[in-house]
């Protein structure tokens, strides 16, 4: 028993040890990405390196009370717990994670906890911005959940399942059988969603604060912001695994995991750098719209 | 003996269109008096004397009587109100 | 056996000889017509004793002169007879009493004079069997009537009673025409002569024998204020002296019912039907006349002719129906007599008493405020009072006959009454703050996203239309002492005495019909809640302390739970626990309130005690007693709020009309036993049946279009009644659906879905979405809890719609969880509000320094609300999407998960604005919420946690209450559960979670061990001027503004709109009707006559 | 015939009664058409109590005990007439005082003016 | 004038419905077997000669208690009203009004007073012979006193004298009804004193007493009625 904890535990740790590294990696690079589209130079692809590090080895740090610490815990809790309730790649023992305690259901709620407990610290650090970006953010959270939600009815219904694992399994076997050619319809209305998701143009007001000091992380610095770039990491590559495993077929591999998940971060980041930023009210506008009945019409489709 | 019916019948409706038409609250409270009166005879010659005189006691002279005293008040009223209203020039009493 | 002879004949004596006795002394008079009045009602309690020993030697027959009837005039005494006798006569003792203690009494010369001639003339009228006796004795009663309207010496007196002179002449002449002829086509005037006759023969020889029965049933039927030709009587009830209008409307006007009963046996059927069609317009209408109506006697007026239409109906209909069924059913017209004598003559009094003070006070007044509420109620026909069970005995009889459309029209106007009776009732109620109407705070205009909120409170403003009236029967209502503040001290105790016993008598008569009612199916254990009440009032009313009480009341609560959850099982344990426990845990939070409250014990005890009542309950009788106990028991509750007037007036109507609809639904369903019992064999399903008795589930539950009730109340009671009702009370409606839907619902399952189901499963999944969004944006923290609840209630109903195992699994666990989260969210937030003192979020912020307990309550209870894993909130949210995806119903679950989107943003927004963010200088002091508000809460979060912890703790015994009715849809392996579509391991998620928990706060701590530094609550990178408006300023003003801005076109409350256009409409038709009532008597004239005609014509037609 | 004639002539009062009360405006003539309607409801009674040439009911040396039967008129309605009668003086003499006290306090004698209490 | 209209085709209907009633009324033949059986019997049972004085004083004697009950209470509703410092007009002066002059009243009302007052007595003591009886008597009575109020507008009847008149009258009647109940057949039963022979002023048992005390009750009563309508100062 405790033998098999300690081998799940590492299993775990070397998981979430790629995971990070790739994440990082993964925002490096497309920093650059971005640099090159709008023609510049850009960042070293290992600048998240660089910041995180910087910032927990900064000497002192201001906290504003026990909830303000304790947000970025919340949120990077919530970005492990996330991923760590996916399976990253299917068939891997090192990469099971802990899927078997819940299916799609519970990462999908999951991905609340993170954000409730960042907000909470951003709440309590009392600065006047922090609540604006942190009500945008989940204004946006709750629209594009919708299509998202309904694509995922959808697959439901189609495959009868709601386990991860499973939706993996029902895709081997064929490039076809992935549930993007099965359930087109789906699968536009949960990458339109991801778009949102991932925060990037043109919903990246929520993000935006960062450029003018405005938005949850206003008040953090030093380990504090350290913490929540690592979850950004973490946090990122989880989705890009949840949306591989959905709608891609999931990995059988690492590689295949990598290059999948590389293929639909880049599309998030070819998208953003086309569009301009849209303001809040008007992206809940826009899921709430196409997207949305785009998620109906494949429900629908599954009812007929 | 039909005709007596009749005529005296024929008497007491149009006293009682008169009575309700007429202008005069006197003559008209008199002429319901008489419809009263006529009842009566009516009464009698159909084998009711007891109504007949009940109807002459009480419905054409005690009911007139108290008809008669009951608007003596009012115009009584009448007259002091519109003496007063005069006193008042245009005093407005537009209860 | 007394001879009522000496009633008449003595009677008469006195009266005559009352001028004498006035020589001897200005109060002899007075004593002497008591002691008469005291005389007839024991010598009519004699009789009562004398014929219920021997039921079959009566009625006996009493002849006057040494003849009998027909040769002479002969009175009859039977068991009907006694009681109305015993009812009229010790009203008019009260009467009596009143007239001669109230204060500044001038009860003397020819009043008492015409007092005695009106009560000996109406005794005549129900003792004598001879129809021209009976005319004789109609004039006694009308001419002491018309002179006592008099003796009130004001011009509006005058003009009533002028009026009422011209109607009850034209129809003295009616009457007397009719008995002429029925003289000269039956040779007698013996009514029980006539009866025995062949009516049918003799009409054949006699063409004109039916309009004779129909003119002096029509003369009798003016003389009871039919509508719509009965503005001369109301006018009477309103100008004249209060007691008058008590005597007139309670002891004349029940004279004349019976002595049209008495008649009523000559009516052929095509009579009767026109009599019932005309009783059933009468009481319709007049009450919809009377929702208009501002002037409060005027309104009484409307009341007592709605009565008295009820019986005159009631009076043709046993007529109609079979020999036991009309026996039955008179029954019940006599116990709406009584009703009626003794809470509308308790009405006028007090109406006159309020002549005499100020109006405001009342609310200080607990005693008037019992007595206020004891008649208000009995009128309304709520339990436990007479006319509750007279109503539901006739309804019974209706439905076994088949006479559907009736039940409608008594409930409709059963229900526009209690409107207006309690919307009188809740201006009484009303703190000088309370504004009436249902309060919303003001969005400043000049922001442009707020446009369509103001619409949601200007159409929920204009809803309260009623509410709106409240407020102008105030100040129609005449204060005296205005001149004279001194007026309250000098009153007269002992004239509230009288009215006390009035009172008493009403709730004695309720109580014992109760256990008459109740005994036949061994129910008796239902009316403990009456019990409980009454004694607790007592208790309150002689200044017992409260704490004491509490105690008292909490053993009494914790003995009685333990004794019903014995017995029970399956589904009815779960809500037993949940309506048991769950309330007693918040009972807790009570203990703090440090001084008396008057009437919250005893009502909150009779509330859970009543909610018990509903799983011991074996009838529909029973169910509906309990039902509608809790439903008048919670809207008093609400009524107690400071500014609750509008809102708990609105619950009331509400709650009734889905009690109404209930109540037919399961009358339409005919072998109805409530017992849960696995499937049964439904031919054809009563699909009418389900749809309205979900519309009273519905109500109850706060479901979208019925749920305008939902956020004034829970926002404006006090916070443990907001709290109780939420998470327990609104359980109620889910548990009217589980213990009916068995019944008709599942033996239809293997055919499919039932329309309604998948109508209900729409509804529930709609009203999660609109709660939420709702919720979203609320200012006030209180109407943001409300809609919450709303919402949550909403999952539930679409769960338990699906049907299914899992479905009802996820009902049931919501339901407990519910209860769980929203308790602690109310307890925490009534803490909040204790220390505070607004209910305004922008008021508020970084108060988890003050209260770190409240917080860490918040805080669990939104994430386990919001279904964020890994709380037990989650599980609802699991089981819910796994049964809807199973079941099919995808859309539902697409509606369901952004409703839960929406959920979790007002969710944080509450948590954040009230305890994040920047701490308000007048807060600066403030403590943790009092222990009794954080012992409930800690206890709460334990069982959270353990439920998060095992969620087998609480799935496996729901899992096995629905078996017996569903086969099993999922199962479990150690700790993880698997339905067909996935899995979830609690323990699990549990563990992962602290784990992924720990690891960062260790790094942190590690990280930042020494360098930490806790900054002063100012010291933010934060620099800007301060705008001119406080709360606009606020971080959490206006929180969601965006979404307001996207969709706050679609959130139009079309619900509410539809409720006030069916408000205004009732409201406009009760005023257009009301138009008749011209005040010319001669329009009167005329529409009696123009009556008349209509009713020969229709009478015509019929033959 | 007698009792057609009195009926007939007792209903033409009464509908004469009723337009009165309906349509005059002063409140005087609105009590007479009320006295009116009154004796047209006696008519009425008195001519059913009418029997075939029936004298009155009294005894005396021509009308014996034994003749009486036949020949006399019905003395019930007699009976219930005088009753009657008695209550219709009774009545109004009510309305009467009535009238004066609207009098005093209105100032008027028409009924379309006495209209203060409505709806 | 639409008003009007409607009112006649009110009136219409209501005439046409009630048509039944009106029409066809043809004389009867005989009497009803109620009133047969008064007719046969009545002057036997009670000795009264006026059959239209025993249905009224006896066997419809409750009618009659409540018709005296119904005018008492008239009574003491107009006293209510119109009762004290109320001010009238005086009928004379309405009557000067139009007649110019009122010796000839005068004289001849003075001249009639007595007479009138025995005229009344005369009748309702008769009751049970005659026609006429307690309510004839009375309302003879009451105008006597009329006819003085028509002389001399200002006088004043004595009320105590009226209202103990008016009281033990009535008590006597209830009474002489209670008498029957106990030893007679029933209440109002006025066989407790001899029937005495057909004709007779002392005949009839009780009935002349109860008519008389009915005369003088309605008699006090209606001067009471009248006294209250007219003019007070």
């Amino acid at each position: 028993m405790m033998k098999d904890i300690a081998i799940k535990a590492g299993y775990t740790l070397i998981s979430l040890f790629v995971i990070t590294n790739y994440g990082l990696l993964l925002g490096g690079t497309m920093a650059r990405v971005r640099a090159k589209v709008q023609g510049r130079i850009g960042q070293p692809v290992w600048q998240p390196y660089i910041d995180i590090i910087k910032n927990n080895v900064l000497r002192t740090g201001i906290s504003h009370g026990v909830m303000f610490y304790l947000g970025p815990v919340f949120r990077l809790a919530g970005g492990l717990g996330t991923y760590l309730f996916i399976p990253a790649v299917y068939g891997s023992l090192v990469f099971a994670n802990f899927a078997f305690s819940g299916d799609l259901l519970l990462v999908m709620y999951f991905i609340f906890f993170g954000q409730l407990g960042m907000a909470l610290g951003a709440g309590q650090s009392g600065h006047p911005y922090s609540p604006i970006g942190v009500a945008r953010g989940l204004a946006q959270m709750s629209a594009f959940e919708v299509p998202f939600a309904l694509s995922v009815i959808a697959i439901a219904a189609q495959y009868q399942t709601l386990s991860v694992t499973e939706f993996v399994a029902l895709q081997q076997g064929g490039i076809l059988n992935w549930i993007v050619f099965t359930n087109p319809l789906a699968t536009i209305a949960a990458m339109i969603s991801f778009l949102g998701m991932s925060m990037g143009n043109p919903f990246s007001i929520v993000i935006a604060p960062q450029e003018i000091p405005i938005g949850p992380p206003t008040e953090m610095q030093s380990s504090f912001l350290g913490m929540l770039q690592t979850n950004r990491a973490i946090f990122n590559g989880a989705k890009l695994v949840l949306f591989m495993n959905l709608y891609f077929g999931g990995a059988t591999s690492v590689l295949s995991m990598v290059v999948k998940t590389f293929l639909i971060y880049l599309y998030t980041v070819i998208v953003g750098a086309s569009f301009p930023r849209f303001r809040a009210d008007q992206s809940i506008r826009f899921f709430l719209g196409i997207p949305t009945l785009i998620g109906i019409a494949a429900v629908v489709v599954q009812m007929i | 003996m039909i005709v007596v019916y009749i005529l005296l019948g024929l008497m007491m409706l149009i006293a009682a269109v008169a009575a309700i038409q007429m202008r005069n609250i006197v003559s008209a409270i008199i002429t319901a008096g008489v419809v009263s009166l006529i009842g009566s005879i009516l009464f009698l010659l159909a084998g009711a004397p007891d109504v007949a005189m009940t109807e002459a006691a009480i419905g054409s002279a005690l009911t007139t009587v108290i008809f008669l005293f009951a608007w003596s008040r009012i115009t009584e009223q009448m007259k002091t109100d519109k003496k007063s209203s005069e006193h008042d020039s245009e005093g407005g009493s537009n209860d | 056996m007394v001879s009522p002879l000496y009633i008449l004949g003595i009677g008469l004596g006195i009266a005559f000889l009352l001028p004498l006795f006035e020589k001897l002394g200005k109060k002899i008079p007075r004593i002497i017509t008591l002691i008469t009045l005291m005389v007839f009602t024991l010598i009519a309690v004699s009789w009562v004793v004398m014929i219920s020993g021997a039921v079959d030697k009566f009625p006996v027959i009493f002849n006057t002169i040494g003849f009998k009837a027909p040769f002479a005039i002969s009175l009859q005494v039977g068991l009907i007879e006694a009681l109305v006798l015993v009812m009229i006569n010790t009203a008019a003792l009260l009467s009596g009493l009143f007239l001669s203690l109230r204060k500044d009494s001038h009860w003397e010369g020819k009043q008492i004079v015409l007092f005695l001639t009106l009560v000996i003339g109406v005794n005549g009228l129900v003792l004598t069997r001879d129809l021209f006796n009976l005319f004789v004795f109609l004039e006694i009663v009308s001419i002491s009537m018309y002179a006592l309207i008099a003796s009130n010496d004001e011009k509006h007196a005058y003009e009533a009673g002028f009026k009422y002179l011209i109607a009850g002449s034209i129809a003295s002449a009616f009457y007397l025409i009719g008995v002429i002829y029925l003289y000269r086509f039956t040779g007698t005037l013996f009514i029980d002569q006539i009866v025995a006759m062949d009516l049918a023969a003799l009409q054949a020889t006699h063409p004109g024998l039916v309009f004779a029965i129909a003119l002096i049933m029509l003369g009798l039927l003016i003389e009871l204020k039919p509508f719509p030709s009965n503005g001369w009587a109301i006018d009477a009830y309103e100008a004249s002296d209060p007691a008058v209008s008590a005597m007139i409307s309670a002891v004349g006007a029940s004279g004349v019912v019976f002595a049209f009963y008495k008649i009523s046996s000559l009516f052929p059927p095509e009579m009767a039907e026109i009599v019932v069609a005309s009783g059933a317009v009468t009481f319709v209408f007049s009450q919809l006349v009377g929702l208009r109506q501002k002037r409060v006697r005027r309104m009484l007026g409307y009341s007592s002719v709605g009565q008295i239409g009820i019986i005159v109906m009631i009076i043709g209909l046993q007529r109609i129906l079979k020999i036991d069924d009309a026996q039955m059913i008179m029954s019940s017209a006599i116990i709406l007599l009584g009703n009626h004598i003794f809470s509308k003559a308790g009405l006028f009094w007090l109406s006159d008493i309020f002549d005499q003070e100020q109006l405001r006070r009342v609310r200080r007044r607990p005693l008037m405020i019992v007595l206020f509420g004891v008649f208000l109620g009995s009128l309304a026909g709520l339990p436990p009072f007479p006319a509750f069970w007279a109503k539901w005995r006739m309804i019974t009889v209706l439905a076994e006959s088949d006479k559907l459309f009736l039940i409608i029209i008594i409930l409709l106007g059963s229900l526009f009454e209690a409107g207006y009776l309690f919307r009188w009732f809740t201006t009484l109620l009303r703190d000088e703050s309370d504004p009436g109407d249902i309060h919303e705070e003001q969005i400043p205009e000049d922001i442009p996203v707020s446009s369509s909120q103001t619409g949601v409170v200007s159409s929920t403003r204009a809803l309260a239309a009623l509410a709106e009236n409240a407020g102008s029967v105030v100040e129609e209502l005449p204060v005296l002492s205005v001149e004279d503040p001194t007026a309250a001290e000098k009153r007269n105790p002992v004239v509230l005495a009288v009215v006390a016993i009035s009172s008493v008598i009403v709730i004695a008569a309720g109580v014992l019909l109760g256990a008459e009612f109740l005994r036949a199916s061994n129910e008796l254990l239902l009316l403990i809640p009456v019990a409980v009440l009454t004694a607790g009032i007592l208790f309150d009313l002689l200044h017992l302390p409260h704490r004491i009480h509490l105690i008292l009341a909490m053993a009494g609560i914790s003995f009685y739970s333990y004794r019903i959850l014995m017995g029970l099982d399956g589904i009815y344990l779960v809500f037993g626990i949940l309506f048991l426990t769950g309330s007693l845990i918040q009972m807790i939070s009570l203990y703090v309130k440090k001084s008396l409250h008057f009437g919250l014990i005893p009502m909150i005890t009779a509330l859970i005690l009543s909610l018990g009542n509903l799983l011991i309950s074996t009838t529909r009788l029973g169910f509906f007693f309990s039902w509608e106990m809790m439903t008048v028991l919670s809207s008093l509750l609400i009524l107690r709020g400071r500014k609750a007037s509008g809102a708990g007036l609105r619950y009331l109507l509400f709650s009734l009309g889905g009690a109404y609809s209930m109540l037919i639904g399961l009358m339409l369903y005919p072998d109805f036993s409530l017992l849960l019992q696995g499937v049964r064999d439904v031919s054809t399903p009563p699909v009418l049946a389900v749809f309205l008795i979900s519309i009273g589930a519905m109500v109850k539950m706060g479901s979208l279009g019925l749920h305008i009730w939902l956020p004034g109340a829970y926002a404006e009671a006090e916070n443990e009644i907001s709290s109780l009702l939420s998470s327990v009370v609104s359980k109620a409606g889910l548990f009217l659906l589980f213990v009916t839907s068995s019944l008709y619902l599942i033996p239809l399952l293997p055919s499919g879905n039932i329309p309604v189901s998948v109508l209900l499963g729409w509804i529930g999944a709609f009203t999660a979405l609109a709660g939420a969004f709702f919720a979203l944006f609320q200012e006030d923290i209180k109407y943001t809890l409300a809609y919450s609840s709303m919402g949550q209630v909403g999952y539930m109903l679409l769960a338990f719609s699906l049907m299914t195992h899992l479905g009802w699994v996820t009902s049931l666990y919501m339901a407990v969880t519910h209860l769980l989260f929203k308790a602690l969210l109310f307890l925490a937030v009534a803490g909040v509000l204790y220390r505070t003192k607004t209910r305004m979020m922008y008021q508020m912020g970084g108060l988890i320094k003050r209260m770190p307990i409240s917080f860490i309550t918040v805080l669990l209870s939104i994430i386990a609300l919001s279904g964020v894993p890994p709380l037990t909130g989650f599980g609802g949210k699991w089981l819910l999407y796994t049964a809807l995806i199973e079941k099919g119903w995808y859309l539902q679950a697409g509606v369901a998960m952004f409703a839960s989107a929406i959920a979790f943003l007002y969710l944080f927004r509450l948590i954040h604005v009230i305890f994040l963010g920047q701490l308000k200088d007048e807060h600066r002091a403030m403590k943790e919420a009092p222990i009794g508000f954080l012992i409930p809460q800690v206890v709460g979060m334990i069982v959270i946690m353990l439920f998060s912890m095992y969620p087998s703790l609480l799935i496996g015994p729901l899992q096995r209450a629905v078996t017996p009715f569903f086969s099993e849809s999922i199962i479990w392996e150690g700790y993880t559960v698997f339905s067909t579509l996935g899995y979830w391991n609690g323990n699990a998620v549990m563990y992962v979670t602290i784990g992924v928990f720990i690891f960062p706060l260790a790094w942190l701590l590690l990280m930042q061990r020494k360098h930490t530094r806790m900054v002063e609550q100012f010291n933010i990178v934060f620099a800007a001027e301060r705008p001119d408006r406080p709360e606009t300023t606020h971080f959490g003003y206006n929180f969601f503004a965006h979404y307001r801005r996207a969709l706050g076109m679609y959130l139009t409350p079309w619900a509410t709109r539809w409720w006030t256009g069916v408000v205004t409409l009732t409201d406009s038709l009760g005023g257009t009707m009301r138009r008749i009532y011209t005040g010319n008597g001669q329009t009167y004239a005329f529409q009696i006559i123009l009556y008349g005609t209509v009713l020969l014509l229709l009478l015509r037609g019929g033959f | 015939m007698i009792t057609q004639l009195l009926i007939i002539l007792g209903a033409a009062l009464i509908l004469v009664g009723f337009w009165g009360v309906l349509t005059r405006k002063h409140i005087v003539k609105i009590i007479i058409s009320f006295s009116i309607l009154d004796t047209g409801i006696h008519l009425i009674m008195v001519g059913i109590g009418y029997i075939k040439d029936g004298s009155a009911p009294i005894i005396d040396q021509e009308m014996p005990v034994s003749r009486l039967a036949g020949n006399v008129v019905d003395p019930i309605p007699s009976a219930l007439v005088l009753t009657a009668i008695v209550i219709g003086v009774a009545v109004t003499a009510l309305m009467l005082s009535y009238a004066v006290q609207l009098y005093t306090f209105y100032k008027t004698v028409s009924i379309e003016q006495i209209k203060e209490l409505k709806w | 004038m639409i008003k009007r209209i409607i009112i006649i085709i009110t009136l219409i209907g209501l005439s046409f419905v009630l048509l039944p009633l009106f029409l066809n009324m043809e004389d009867a033949e005989r009497l009803s077997e109620l009133s047969q059986t008064y007719v046969t019997e009545g002057a036997e049972e009670l000795g009264t000669a006026n059959l239209v004085t025993a249905v009224v004083v006896s066997y419809r004697g409750l009618d009659t208690l409540g018709e005296v009950a119904v005018l008492f209470a008239a009574t003491a509703g107009v006293t209510l009203l119109l009762g004290t410092k109320k001010k009238g007009g005086s009928v004379t002066d309405l009557l000067e009004e139009r007649r110019g002059g009122s010796e000839l009243l005068n004289t001849g009302a003075a001249l009639l007073f007595p007479v009138l007052l025995l005229f009344g007595a005369y009748i309702f003591v008769h009751g049970h012979l005659t026609p006429g009886g307690g309510f004839q008597g009375g309302v003879v009575i009451a105008s006597a006193f009329v006819l003085l109020l028509f002389i001399e507008s200002d006088r004043e009847f004595s009320h105590s004298v009226l209202h103990s008149l008016e009281a033990l009258s009535g008590a006597a009647y209830v009474l002489i009804g209670l008498i029957g109940l106990w030893f007679a057949a029933g209440f109002l039963d006025p066989r407790f004193l001899p029937s005495g022979e057909i004709g007779r002023l002392l005949s009839a048992g009780a009935i002349p007493l109860i008519y008389s005390l009915i005369g003088i009750k309605v008699g006090s009563e209606l001067i009471g009625v009248v006294d209250s309508l007219r003019r007070r100062s």
